[in-house]
C-alpha cells in the first residue's frame, strides 16, 4: 500500500485541525483542534516509522520514540494550557478567544 | 607614533574633560588643542625629512584581517594642519564665552577633533569608516544641546541624512573588502582592479555618502537648517572642516579605489555640482539671514571644489586641496565675525542690521577682508585654490569652467550686498550700540587675516603638501 | 482491494468525519466526543503500522488522559451550551478556504514523492514495548531526562498560574 | 636700477600699510606727506626707470621675485617685466598719481584724520594695484592688479560708507569690473591650456605658431577683451564709470580717469601681437570703441552735473583709444592714454577746486560766471577743454589726431562718425566751460559769500597737469611736421612682432593735412557755437524733450539693463528658493520621513489584537510563500 | 552538558529556596550564583571538548560554537538577574518560581546551540516555550498579562503542530532525526524534504518573531511584566536564532540545496525589517517601541540565516551578545521608571544623568552605530550577506531601514537629553548603577575590540 494515503490523510487531518484553529473562537476547542493537528502529525510519524522498517531501516524505533515524546509534550502542554485558559475564564468569565483584544497596534 | 598621537591627544583630553567644570574645562580643551597643533607642526617637519617615518600599523581585529593603519601624506597632512589650526582658534574666539555644562561641551568638541584627525589620517576602510562616524556622534549631541530653538529635528535630520549615506558607503566597503585577498588596507584596496560594471554601481555607493557630507546638490537640504540652528563654534567645525570629509573621501577613497567609475561617471558628478554652485549663488542672493546666507555660499564653494576633484587633473587637484585649507580658514573667520555680531545684538537678519562699520571699525574692516577672501580677491588665500580648479574645470570642459565662472560674478553680487546691509549706510537704534571685537575674538581674528595674507601672496607650502598627494598618479588612474 | 486497504479506507474516513465533527459542532461537548472518536481512528491506524506500544499509549494518554482533561474544564465552566457567538462569519469562511487552500498546496506539493511503499504483510516487532524500551534508555536517554525538565517546568507553572 | 623696480611698487604698499595700520593715531599731517611721499619716491624710481629703458636697443628684463603658483607643469612666477611699455605707465601712473595725492592733502582736509589717513591708504594701495597690473611680467601678474584696483575703486567709490547710494555705486562698478574680469580669467585659462604659459614672453613667442586667424587666437583675444570693456567702461559694461563719481573728486581724477580705467587699453597694447592676428576681433574692438565714443559723448551733450559730464566724456575718450587699438595703431591709443591722462586729471582736479569753492554743489546749472573768482582755476580748466577739444599745439590734437588719421586709412566710415564724435566733444567741453565759469553766478548768496580760489596745494597741481597738457603732444608729432615721432620710436620694440601682420596705409602728405585742417576747423566752429548758446546761460529750467529727454536719460540704459539682468535673475533665485528648495527637494527629503510614519501607521492597523486574525495572517503568509518557493 | 546540568538543577534547587528564604529580594543572589556556577561549568565543558566537539548518541554536540553561545547567554541571564533581578517580586508572590522557571528556560537555551537531533531541538523550543507562556502569564490579576499568556499560548502550540509536521516530512524524506546523517544536499531534493524544510522555517522564523509570524511578539512583549519581557526579548530570542542557524547551517547546506529555501528566507527578512522599523516608528510606549525594535533586530539577525556563512555564525554570536546586552540594560532602565512612554524619559538626563548616558550607549548599540558593539554585529552580519551573493538589494534595504531605526531610538535620546521635564524614577541603588556601567563597558568595549568575544570561536 503506497504511503502516499498515510501522507494524504495526516496532512487532511492537519488541515483540518488549522481549519479549526481559525474558524473557531472557543479557546477550548481551539486548543483541541491543536491537538488534532499533533495526532496528525504522529499519525504519520508511524507511517514513516513503518515504512523505513519495511525498507530496512534498522533505527525506525526513533520515529515511534518521537512520538512518544510528543505526546510527552502535548500532555505538558495541555497541563498549562489548560491553566491558563482556566486563569482567563476567572478573569473574564468567558473562553472567547476576541474577549481579550487589550493589546493591539 | 606622531600620527597616533594626533588621535590619542584630542580623544584621552576630550573624556577627560567631560569631568571638569566650566573654566577648567575651557582652559584644559584650549591647552589640549594647542598640544594637538604642536604636535601637527611636528609631524609637518618629519614630513619633509622623514615622511615614511608617519607610517604606523598594529593589530586591530584578526578575525577581519582589519588594522589599526594611519599615515600621512600631502593631503592628509594639509587637512590635519587645517583642524588643529581650527580648533584652537574656534576655542580662543568663545573664550570669553561660558556655556552650560561646558565640560561637555568642550569634551564633545574635543572628541569631534578626534574624529576628524581619524577619518584624515585613516589608511584601513573599516577603520576610516569607524572614525567617520565617530566624528559625526558627538557633533550631533553638540548641535542638539546648545544649538538653536529648532536644532533637535534640524540636527536629527542632518544626522539621519548622513547616517544613511555611510550605511550605503559601509556595503561599498564590505564588497571591496571581499574582493581584496581579506584586507582594509588602502593598499589592498587600491591595487585592486574590478570589473567596469561593479565600479559603475560602487562608485554611487561611495558618491552619495560624500556627497551628504560635502554637500553637493542635490543632497545639501541638510546644511542650511542645521548651519543655522548649531551653536557658532560647531557650525565652524562643520563648515570649515567636516565637510572637508566628504572631498577628502572622494581623494582617497573613490578616485583611488575605482577610476573606472570615476572616469564612468565624473561627467554626472561635474554637472551636479556645476547646478549646485549656480543654484546655491542663486539662493544666496535672496537670504536675508546672515547665517544661511554664508551657508549657501560654503554650498557653492564646496560645489566647485567638488567639480574640480572630478575634473581631475593636476591643476584642479592641487587647487582642491589648496583650496580646501583656504576656505577652512576663511570660513571660520566668517563664522566668528557672525558669532561677534549675534551675540551683541542678538539679531542675524540683515534687514535690520547696517552701519556696523561707524561703531566697531575693527569688526568692519575685518569682515571686508574675510569677504574678499572668500570670493577670492587675488593675493589673498582664496585666490590660488580658486584659479587652479577653474583652470583645471576649464581644461576639462571650457564650457562648465564658463558656467561655474559665474559664481565668481555672483558670489560678488551676494558678499558686497551683505557687507553693504551689515556694515555700511547709517546705523540704527540697536546697531549703534554694537561693541567692537574683543581681545580674544581679536587675536583669533589676527591670526586668520595673517594667513589669509600670507598664503595669499606665498602659497607655496600648500602647493608642495598638495603636491605630496601624488596628483600624477591619481589623474593616471582615471585615464587608464 | 486487499483487506487492509478497506480497513483503511474505513479508519480513515471515520476518522476525517469525526475531525470534522470537531470543528463543526455548535456544542463543544459534541467536539469533545467527536475528538476521542477521531483518536479512536487513528489508535487503529497504529495497530495496522506494528505499533503496539504506541497504540495503548494513545489510548491511555489520549483518550483517556488528555481528553478527559478537556471535558472536566468544559464541565467545570459548564460550557457545554453553545457560548461562541455567530457574528463575524467571514473569518470563519476564511478560514476554512485558507485552510483548504493550504491543503491543495501541500498535496500537490507531495502529490509525486517518490517513497518506499508500505509491505502491509510483515509484521515487524519494533514497535513492541521491549525494543522501545531499550532504544528508550539507551540512546535516548538524553530527551528522556530532559523532558523531565519539560514535566517539571509545566508542572510548577500549572501550579503558579492554577493557584488562587 | 631695474633690479630695485620692485621698490616703485614696494613704496606705496608700505605708504598704504603705515597709513592702514597707524590711522587711529597718525596726525593728518604726517599722513599726507607719507601717503604722497611714498608715491613721489616711486616717481623717482619709475624716472630713473625709464631713462635706462629708454636707451636704444634696451631689452624687456624680467625680474622674478618668488614662484607664485605651481602645480604639475603649470608655473606661474611672481615676476615683474621691465620694458618700454610698463616704464612709460610707471612714469604717468606714478606721476600723475602723486600730483593728485599732492592735491588730495587739501582736498580732503575737512575729513577726521582717521578717515583722512583711510583715504590715503586706499589711494596708495590703488597705487600699489596699479604699478603690479602694469610691470607684471604675466596675465596672471597683470590679473592681480586688475582685481586690485578693482577692489581700490571699489573702497573709493565707496568711501563715505555712510551714504547707502555711494556703496550702491561702489558695487555696481566692483561687480561690473567682476563680469569683465570673468572673460579675462577664461582668456587665461585658454592660454594656459594651448602654450601651458601665462608669461608675456613665452605666450607672444608661441602666438604666431598659430597662424593669422586661427579660432583660438580669436577666442583668447574676445575674452580677454570682454576683460577690457569691463575695466575700461566700453559697452556694455561702461555704466559703472558715471555712477563712480560718487567717490571724492581726485579719486575720479585718478582712478576713473588717468590710469585704471586705461588698463583695458594697456591689457590690448600689451597683448598687440595676439590682436594683430585676429583681425575679427580687432574689428570689433574697433566698432565697440567708436560706438562707445559716440554714445557717451551723446550722452555728455546734455548732463547737468559736472563730474557726469566729465565722466561721460571719460567713457567716450576711452572709446577713441579702442578704436585705435582697432585700427592697429597701438602708438597713438598709448599716446592717447598718456595725454588723456594729463588733461583728464587736469579737468577732474579743475571741477574739483570748483566744487571744493562751492562747497560741495556738483549741478552746473546753479554754478556760473566762477571765472571772476577762481581765475586759476578757470585758465587751467579752459586749457584742459582746449586740450580735449583738439585745438591745434596742444596734447589732444595730436593724439586725437593721429588716431582719426589712423581711422581713415581703416575705414572712411569710421573716420567720419570718430569726427562727429571729435566735434560733440568739443561742443559739450564748452558747453561745461562757458555755463560754469562765464555768465553770472547762478548759485545761493552764501555760496557766493564763501567762492574763493583754491589753496596752492590745489592750484599748483593744476598748473602742472596744464602744463603737460599743452606740451605733452610734443612726443608724437606727425611724420608730415617732418619732426621724429618720440613716442613711436621709444615703442616699437613693443609693437615691433605685430607690425608685419599690421595693414597699415600710409597717407599722402597733402591729405593729412586736409584732415587735420577739416577736423580742426569745425572744432572751432562748435566751440564758437557752444560760446554763442552758452555764454549768458540762464536756466530757464524747460523740461527738456524728445531726444534730448533720451539723451538727458542716458538712453535708458540703466533701466534696461534692470530689466533683462537685475530683475529675472532675482525672480530666478527667488525661485530656486521657495520652489525648487523648499517645495522640491527638501519636500522630497522630509516627503521621505513622512512616508515612512504614514507606513508605520497603517502596517500597525494588521496588530488588531485579535489572535484569531494573528493565526489567520501566519497561515496565509505560509501559503504563499509556500506557492512562491514551490509553484515560482 | 555539565551547563546543561547545572541550570537543570538550580531550577529545582530554587523553588526549593523558595520555601526555605522568607526574604525575596535575597533569592536573586542565589540566582545569581546558579549562573556563576553555571558558567564555570559551561568554561569546564569548553575545556572538555577542548576546540573538537563532544557527541552524546548523536543528540548533544558540544562545540567550542555551542560553548561559547552558552557563555554568552548565561553570561547575559546574569546581567539580567543583576539589574532585573530585584524586580521580580513585583511581579507576583512566586518569586523563587519566576527564578525556576527562568532557570529551566536556560537550560533549553543551552539545547540550542548543542543539539544536533530533531527530536532535541524539538524538545529545546519546548522547554524554552511553555515557561515563558507560565511567565506572560505571571501577573495573574491583570488582564493584559492574561492576554499575553494566551495569546503566545495559542500561537505558539499552534507553531507547534506545524514545527512537528515539518519534522514529519523530513524524517519522511531522510529516515532519521540526526542533524549530520540527513544528507539532503546529496543528491536530488524530494518534495517531502523541501516542504519539511520550508514548514520547520516558518516555525522558527515564528520563534524569533519573524514576518508575517511576528503578530505574536508586540502584544505579548507589551502584555507581560516587564522583567520577564526583558528576557524573552533577549537572551530567549537570541537562542531561537541560534537554533534557527544552528538547523540550517550545520544540515541545509550541500549541493544547490541553499537555493531551495534562501528565497524565501530572504523574503522574511525583508518582511521583517520593514514591519519592524516601520511600525517602531509609530509607537508611543517605549516599552512597545522594544517590542517592535526586537522584530527589527531579529530582521538583521535573520540576514545571518540568509547568509548561511561561516562569517554568519560569527556575526550571529555577536549579535547575541551585544543585542542581549543593550537590550537588557535598556530594559532595566526602563524598569526603574513610573511611566514607560517616551514622555516619561523627560529629562532624566538632567535628574540621573548616569543612567541617560548608559541608556544612550545602549541605544546606540542597537541602532548600530560605530564604537558599540551593536555596529560590529550589524557589520558582521551585513557582510556575511554580501559575501554569499546575489543579496544586495536585501542589504541595502537593511542599511536603509537601519537608518530609520535610528529614529525610533533617538526618539528616546532626545526625550532625556534635550526635552524639559523630570522622569518619575524609583530609588536606584548604586549596585545597581556599577551594574549598568559595567554593561555599558562591556558594549563599548565589544564595540571596539569585537575580536575579544570571537576568538573563542
Amino acid at each position: 500500500m503506497p504511503v502516499q494515503y498515510y501522507i494524504f490523510l495526516s496532512i487532511a487531518l492537519f488541515c483540518i485541525g488549522i481549519m479549526g484553529v481559525l474558524m473557531r473562537r472557543n479557546a477550548i476547542i481551539i486548543f483541541m483542534c491543536i491537538e488534532l493537528m499533533l495526532n496528525a502529525v504522529n499519525l504519520l510519524l508511524v507511517a514513516f516509522s513503518k515504512m523505513w522498517v519495511d525498507a530496512g531501516r534498522i533505527d525506525a524505533a526513533s520515529a515511534q520514540l518521537f512520538v512518544f515524546f510528543v505526546m510527552v509534550v502535548a500532555a505538558a502542554e495541555v497541563s498549562v494550557g489548560l491553566a491558563i485558559i482556566v486563569m482567563m475564564y476567572r478573569n473574564t468569565h468567558s473562553v472567547d478567544i476576541n474577549i481579550l483584544s487589550r493589546l493591539k497596534n | 607614533m606622531l600620527t597616533v598621537l594626533l588621535i590619542l591627544i584630542p580623544l584621552i583630553t576630550g573624556l577627560i574633560t567631560f569631568g571638569l567644570k566650566g573654566p577648567g574645562a575651557k582652559v584644559f580643551s584650549l591647552l589640549s588643542s594647542l598640544a594637538t597643533l604642536a604636535i601637527a607642526a611636528v609631524a609637518w617637519t618629519q614630513y619633509q625629512s622623514a615622511p615614511d617615518s608617519l607610517q604606523f600599523t598594529a593589530d586591530w581585529i584578526p578575525q577581519l584581517n582589519s588594522q589599526f593603519k594611519v599615515g600621512l601624506d600631502g593631503l592628509s597632512l594639509m587637512l590635519v594642519l587645517l583642524t588643529t589650526i581650527s580648533f584652537p582658534l574656534i576655542f580662543i574666539t568663545v573664550f570669553s564665552r561660558s556655556y552650560e555644562n561646558a565640560g561637555s561641551f568642550y569634551g564633545l568638541m574635543l572628541l569631534s577633533q578626534a574624529g576628524l584627525l581619524g577619518v584624515f589620517l585613516a589608511y584601513d576602510a573599516l577603520l576610516f569608516y569607524f572614525f567617520w562616524e565617530l566624528a559625526l556622534i558627538p557633533v550631533y549631541f553638540l548641535c542638539s544641546m546648545w544649538g538653536g530653538e529648532r536644532a533637535v529635528p534640524v540636527t536629527f535630520k542632518f544626522f539621519v541624512y548622513t547616517f544613511a549615506g555611510s550605511l550605503l558607503m559601509l556595503v561599498g566597503i564590505i564588497y571591496i573588502y571581499f574582493q581584496t585577498p581579506g584586507s582594509f588596507s588602502w593598499q589592498a584596496f587600491t591595487s585592486l582592479s574590478l570589473s567596469n560594471g561593479e565600479q559603475s554601481w560602487l562608485f554611487w555607493l561611495f558618491f552619495v555618502a560624500f556627497a551628504i557630507k560635502m554637500p553637493v546638490f542635490p543632497f545639501h537640504t541638510w546644511q542650511p537648517d542645521t548651519y543655522e540652528q548649531s551653536p557658532t563654534p560647531v557650525t565652524m567645525v562643520l563648515s570649515g572642516i567636516m565637510v572637508k570629509m566628504g572631498l577628502f573621501g572622494v581623494m582617497r577613497w573613490l578616485v583611488p579605489v575605482l577610476p573606472q567609475g570615476v572616469y564612468m561617471w565624473q561627467e554626472a558628478a561635474i554637472v551636479l555640482s556645476v547646478i549646485g554652485i549656480i543654484y546655491a549663488s542663486c539662493i544666496a542672493i535672496m537670504q536675508s539671514d546672515l547665517k544661511k546666507l554664508i551657508a549657501y555660499s560654503s554650498i557653492a564653494h564646496i560645489g566647485l571644489m567638488s567639480a574640480a576633484i572630478f575634473a581631475n587633473n593636476e591643476q584642479s587637484l592641487a587647487g582642491v586641496q589648496v583650496q580646501m585649507f583656504n576656505h577652512g580658514i576663511n570660513i571660520i573667520g566668517l563664522w566668528i565675525i557672525v558669532e561677534v555680531i549675534e551675540q551683541r545684538l542678538k539679531i542675524k537678519n540683515m534687514a535690520e542690521l547696517g552701519g556696523i562699520a561707524t561703531y566697531a571699525p575693527k569688526l568692519a574692516i575685518l569682515l571686508v577682508i574675510v569677504s574678499l577672501a572668500n570670493i577670492a580677491l587675488p593675493l589673498t588665500n582664496g585666490f590660488v585654490g580658486e584659479f587652479l580648479m577653474f583652470s583645471g574645470l576649464f581644461q576639462y570642459n571650457p564650457w562648465f569652467a564658463a558656467i561655474a565662472g559665474l559664481a565668481i560674478i555672483l558670489a560678488a553680487v551676494y558678499m558686497l550686498r551683505m557687507l553693504q546691509k551689515v556694515l555700511f549706510g547709517e546705523a540704527n537704534a540697536l546697531t549703534a550700540t554694537t561693541t567692537d571685537l574683543r581681545a580674544g575674538e581679536m587675536l583669533a581674528m589676527a591670526c586668520i587675516t595673517a594667513v589669509i595674507f600670507v598664503l595669499g601672496v606665498y602659497p607655496k607650502p600648500l602647493l608642495d603638501l598638495a603636491s605630496g598627494f601624488g596628483l600624477q598618479e591619481a589623474v593616471t588612474a582615471v585615464i587608464r | 482491494m486487499g483487506i487492509d486497504l478497506i480497513i483503511f479506507t474505513v479508519l480513515s474516513a471515520v476518522a476525517i468525519a469525526a475531525a470534522l465533527g470537531v470543528i463543526l459542532s455548535k456544542n463543544p461537548v459534541n467536539s469533545v466526543l467527536c475528538m476521542i472518536t477521531c483518536f479512536v481512528a487513528i489508535a487503529g491506524h497504529y495497530i495496522m503500522l506494528n505499533a503496539q506500544f504506541l497504540f495503548v499509549v494513545h489510548l491511555i494518554v489520549y483518550t483517556g488522559a488528555i481528553m478527559v482533561l478537556f471535558l472536566f474544564v468544559l464541565m467545570m465552566m459548564n460550557l457545554n451550551a453553545d457560548i461562541e457567538p455567530q457574528k463575524r462569519n467571514w473569518l470563519k469562511y476564511a478560514g476554512a478556504i485558507s485552510g483548504g487552500a493550504l491543503l491543495l498546496v501541500l498535496v500537490a506539493a507531495l502529490r509525486d514523492a517518490s517513497v518506499p511503499a508500505i509491505q502491509s504483510g510483515n509484521a515487524t516487532d519494533i514497535g513492541l514495548i521491549s525494543n522501545l524500551g531499550k532504544t528508550l534508555f539507551t540512546n535516548y536517554v538524553v530527551p528522556f531526562e530532559l523532558s523531565s525538565v519539560l514535566f517539571l517546568s509545566a508542572m510548577v507553572g500549572a501550579v503558579v498560574i492554577g493557584k488562587k | 636700477m631695474i633690479h630695485l623696480v620692485w621698490l616703485v611698487p614696494f613704496l606705496p604698499l608700505l605708504g598704504f600699510l603705515i597709513n592702514g595700520l597707524g590711522r587711529n593715531f597718525l596726525p593728518k599731517s604726517l599722513t599726507g606727506v607719507i601717503g604722497s611721499g611714498t608715491v613721489l619716491a616711486a616717481f623717482v624710481i619709475s624716472l630713473l626707470i625709464f631713462f635706462e629703458v629708454r636707451q636704444p636697443g634696451f631689452a624687456p628684463q624680467v625680474v622674478s621675485l618668488f614662484d607664485f603658483i605651481s602645480a604639475g607643469s603649470l608655473h606661474i612666477p611672481f615676476a615683474f617685466q621691465v620694458d618700454q611699455l610698463s616704464a612709460l605707465f610707471l612714469l604717468i601712473i606714478t606721476g600723475v598719481g602723486s600730483l593728485i595725492h599732492i592735491y588730495s592733502t587739501s582736498y580732503m582736509h575737512e575729513e577726521s584724520s582717521e578717515s583722512f589717513a583711510r583715504y590715503f591708504a586706499y589711494l596708495n594701495l590703488f597705487v600699489f594695484s596699479m604699478l603690479i597690473l602694469v610691470l607684471g611680467a604675466n596675465y596672471v601678474m597683470m590679473f592681480i592688479g586688475w582685481e586690485g584696483v578693482g577692489l581700490c575703486s571699489y573702497l573709493l567709490i565707496g568711501f563715505w560708507f555712510k551714504n547707502i547710494n555711494y556703496n550702491k555705486a561702489a558695487n555696481k562698478a566692483f561687480i561690473m569690473n567682476r563680469i569683465g574680469d570673468l572673460g579675462f580669467l577664461l582668456g587665461i585659462f585658454l592660454l594656459i591650456q594651448q602654450f601651458g604659459s601665462v608669461t608675456f614672453i613665452e605666450v607672444f613667442d608661441k602666438v604666431p605658431a598659430l597662424g593669422e586667424g586661427s579660432g583660438v587666437l580669436f577666442a583668447i583675444a574676445m575674452l580677454l577683451f570682454i576683460g577690457a570693456m569691463g575695466k575700461s567702461a566700453q559697452i556694455p559694461l561702461y555704466t559703472w564709470l558715471p555712477d563712480a563719481m560718487a567717490g571724492p573728486t581726485p579719486v575720479s581724477a585718478l582712478i576713473h580717469a588717468a590710469t585704471m580705467v586705461t588698463a583695458g587699453i594697456y591689457m590690448v597694447a600689451r597683448s598687440n601681437v595676439i590682436y594683430s592676428l585676429a583681425p575679427h576681433i580687432q574689428a570689433i574692438v574697433a566698432i565697440v570703441g567708436l560706438v562707445t565714443a559716440l554714445l557717451a559723448a551723446s550722452i555728455a551733450l546734455k548732463q547737468n552735473d559736472i563730474k557726469k559730464v566729465l565722466a561721460y566724456s571719460t567713457v567716450s575718450q576711452l572709446g577713441y583709444m579702442f578704436l585705435a587699438l582697432g585700427v592697429g595703431a597701438y602708438t597713438a591709443a598709448v599716446f592717447h592714454v598718456m595725454t588723456h591722462a594729463f588733461f583728464k586729471a587736469l579737468l577732474f582736479l579743475g571741477s574739483g577746486s570748483v566744487i571744493h569753492a562751492m562747497g560741495g554743489e556738483q549741478d552746473i546749472r546753479k554754478m556760473g560766471g566762477l571765472k571772476k573768482w577762481m581765475p586759476i582755476t578757470n585758465i587751467t580748466f579752459l586749457i584742459g577743454c582746449l586740450a580735449i577739444a583738439g585745438i591745434p599745439g596742444l596734447s589732444g590734437f595730436f593724439s586725437k589726431d593721429e588716431i582719426l588719421a589712423h581711422a581713415w586709412g581703416y575705414n572712411k566710415v569710421m573716420y567720419a562718425l570718430a569726427l562727429i564724435g571729435a566735434l560733440m566733444t568739443a561742443f559739450y567741453m564748452f558747453r561745461l566751460y562757458y555755463i560754469t565759469f562765464t555768465g553770472k553766478f547762478r548759485g545761493t548768496h552764501e555760496q557766493e559769500h564763501h567762492l574763493h580760489e583754491s589753496p596752492a596745494a590745489i592750484t599748483l597741481p593744476l598748473i602742472v597737469l596744464a602744463v603737460l597738457s599743452v606740451i605733452g603732444g610734443y612726443v608724437g608729432l606727425p611724420e608730415v611736421f617732418g619732426a621724429p615721432h618720440l613716442l613711436a620710436e621709444y615703442l616699437s620694440p613693443i609693437f615691433a612682432p605685430s607690425a608685419p601682420y599690421l595693414h597699415v596705409h600710409h597717407l599722402s602728405h597733402g591729405l593729412e593735412w586736409g584732415l587735420m585742417g577739416l577736423s580742426t576747423g569745425l572744432v572751432i566752429v562748435m566751440i564758437l557755437f557752444a560760446r554763442s548758446k552758452f555764454i549768458n546761460y540762464t536756466d530757464g529750467g524747460a523740461e527738456n524733450t524728445g531726444i534730448a529727454k533720451v539723451l538727458e536719460n542716458k538712453w535708458y540704459v540703466d533701466e534696461l539693463y534692470d530689466a533683462i539682468i537685475v530683475k529675472p535673475l532675482m525672480v530666478l533665485s527667488r525661485f530656486f528658493q521657495d520652489v525648487v528648495e523648499k517645495a522640491g527637494i527638501d519636500g522630497l527629503v522630509n516627503g521621505v520621513g513622512t512616508g515612512v510614519k504614514w507606513g508605520g501607521r497603517q502596517i500597525r492597523l494588521l496588530q488588531n489584537g485579535q489572535v484569531g486574525f494573528y493565526i489567520f495572517a501566519m497561515v496565509i503568509g505560509m501559503i504563499v510563500l509556500f506557492v512562491i518557493s514551490l509553484f515560482l | 552538558m555539565n551547563a546543561i546540568i547545572t541550570t537543570a538543577v538550580f531550577g529545582i534547587v530554587l523553588m526549593f529556596v523558595g520555601l526555605f528564604v522568607k526574604n525575596k529580594q535575597q533569592i536573586k543572589y542565589f540566582a545569581i550564583a546558579g549562573t556563576i556556577l553555571a558558567f564555570i561549568a559551561n568554561w569546564y565543558d569548553g575545556m572538555l571538548a577542548g576546540g573538537s566537539s563532544v557527541v552524546l548518541h548523536g543528540m548533544v554536540e558540544a562545540s567550542s560554537f555551542s560553548v561559547l553561545f552558552n557563555g554568552v547567554a548565561i553570561a547575559s541571564t546574569f546581567l539580567y538577574f543583576l539589574l532585573c533581578g530585584s524586580a521580580f517580586e513585583r511581579v507576583g508572590e512566586d518569586v523563587a518560581d519566576y527564578f525556576a522557571l527562568v532557570f529551566f528556560i536556560l537550560s533549553g537555551i543551552t539545547l540550542t546551540a548543542s543539539y544536533s537531533n530533531l527530536l532535541m531541538l524539538f524538545l529545546a523550543i519546548e522547554i524554552i516555550s511553555i515557561p515563558q507562556y507560565i511567565l506572560a502569564g505571571a501577573d495573574k490579576k491583570n488582564l493584559k498579562s492574561n492576554e499575553a499568556s494566551l495569546k503566545y499560548f495559542l500561537t505558539g502550540s499552534f507553531t507547534t503542530g506545524i514545527m512537528l509536521m515539518g519534522i514529519a516530512l523530513i524524517y519522511g524524506a531522510t529516515g532519521t532525526f540526526n542533524l549530520r546523517e540527513m544528507g539532503l544536499g546529496a543528491g536530488d531534493l524530494s518534495p517531502l524534504a523541501l516542504c519539511g524544510i520550508i514548514l520547520l522555517a516558518f516555525s522558527l522564523a515564528f520563534k524569533v518573531s519573524a514576518a508575517p509570524f511576528h503578530f505574536w511578539t508586540p502584544d505579548v512583549y507589551d502584555g507581560s511584566p516587564t522583567v520577564f519581557t526583558a528576557f524573552m526579548a533577549t537572551v530567549v530570542k537570541a537562542a531561537s536564532f541560534i537554533a534557527f542557524m544552528r538547523l540550517f547551517y550545520v544540515s541545509f547546506t550541500g549541493g544547490n540545496l541553499t537555493h531551495h529555501w534562501q528565497l524565501i528566507i530572504a523574503l522574511i527578512t525583508a518582511a521583517t525589517l520593514l514591519v519592524g522599523n516601520f511600525t517602531a516608528v509609530f509607537q508611543q510606549s517605549v516599552k512597545r517601541m522594544l517590542a517592535y525594535s526586537s522584530i527589527a533586530q531579529a530582521g538583521f539577525m535573520l540576514f545571518a540565516v540568509v547568509a548561511n556563512n561561516e562569517t554568519a555564525t560569527q556575526g550571529l554570536i555577536l549579535y547575541a551578545a551585544a543585542y542581549s546586552v543593550a537590550t537588557i540594560g535598556v530594559f532595566a532602565v526602563l524598569l526603574k521608571l513610573k511611566d514607560y512612554t517616551f514622555d516619561g524619559y523627560n529629562g532624566l538626563a538632567r535628574k540621573e544623568p548616569l543612567l541617560a548616558l548608559v541608556t544612550t550607549i545602549f541605544l546606540l548599540s542597537l541602532a548600530g552605530i560605530p564604537l558599540t558593539a551593536g555596529f560590529f554585529a550589524k557589520y558582521f552580519v551585513l557582510s556575511a550577506a554580501v559575501q554569499a551573493g546575489g543579496l544586495l538589494w536585501l542589504v541595502i534595504l537593511g542599511v536603509l531601514c537601519a537608518a530609520i531605526s535610528a529614529y525610533y531610538y533617538f526618539r528616546v535620546i532626545i526625550a532625556m537629553y534635550f526635552k524639559a521635564g523630570d522622569a518619575e524614577t524609583l530609588p536606584i541603588t548604586g549596585g545597581f548603577k556599577a551594574a549598568l556601567l559595567l554593561a555599558a563597558a562591556v558594549v563599548i568595549i565589544l564595540g571596539v575590540f569585537p575580536g575579544l568575544l570571537l576568538q573563542f570561536l
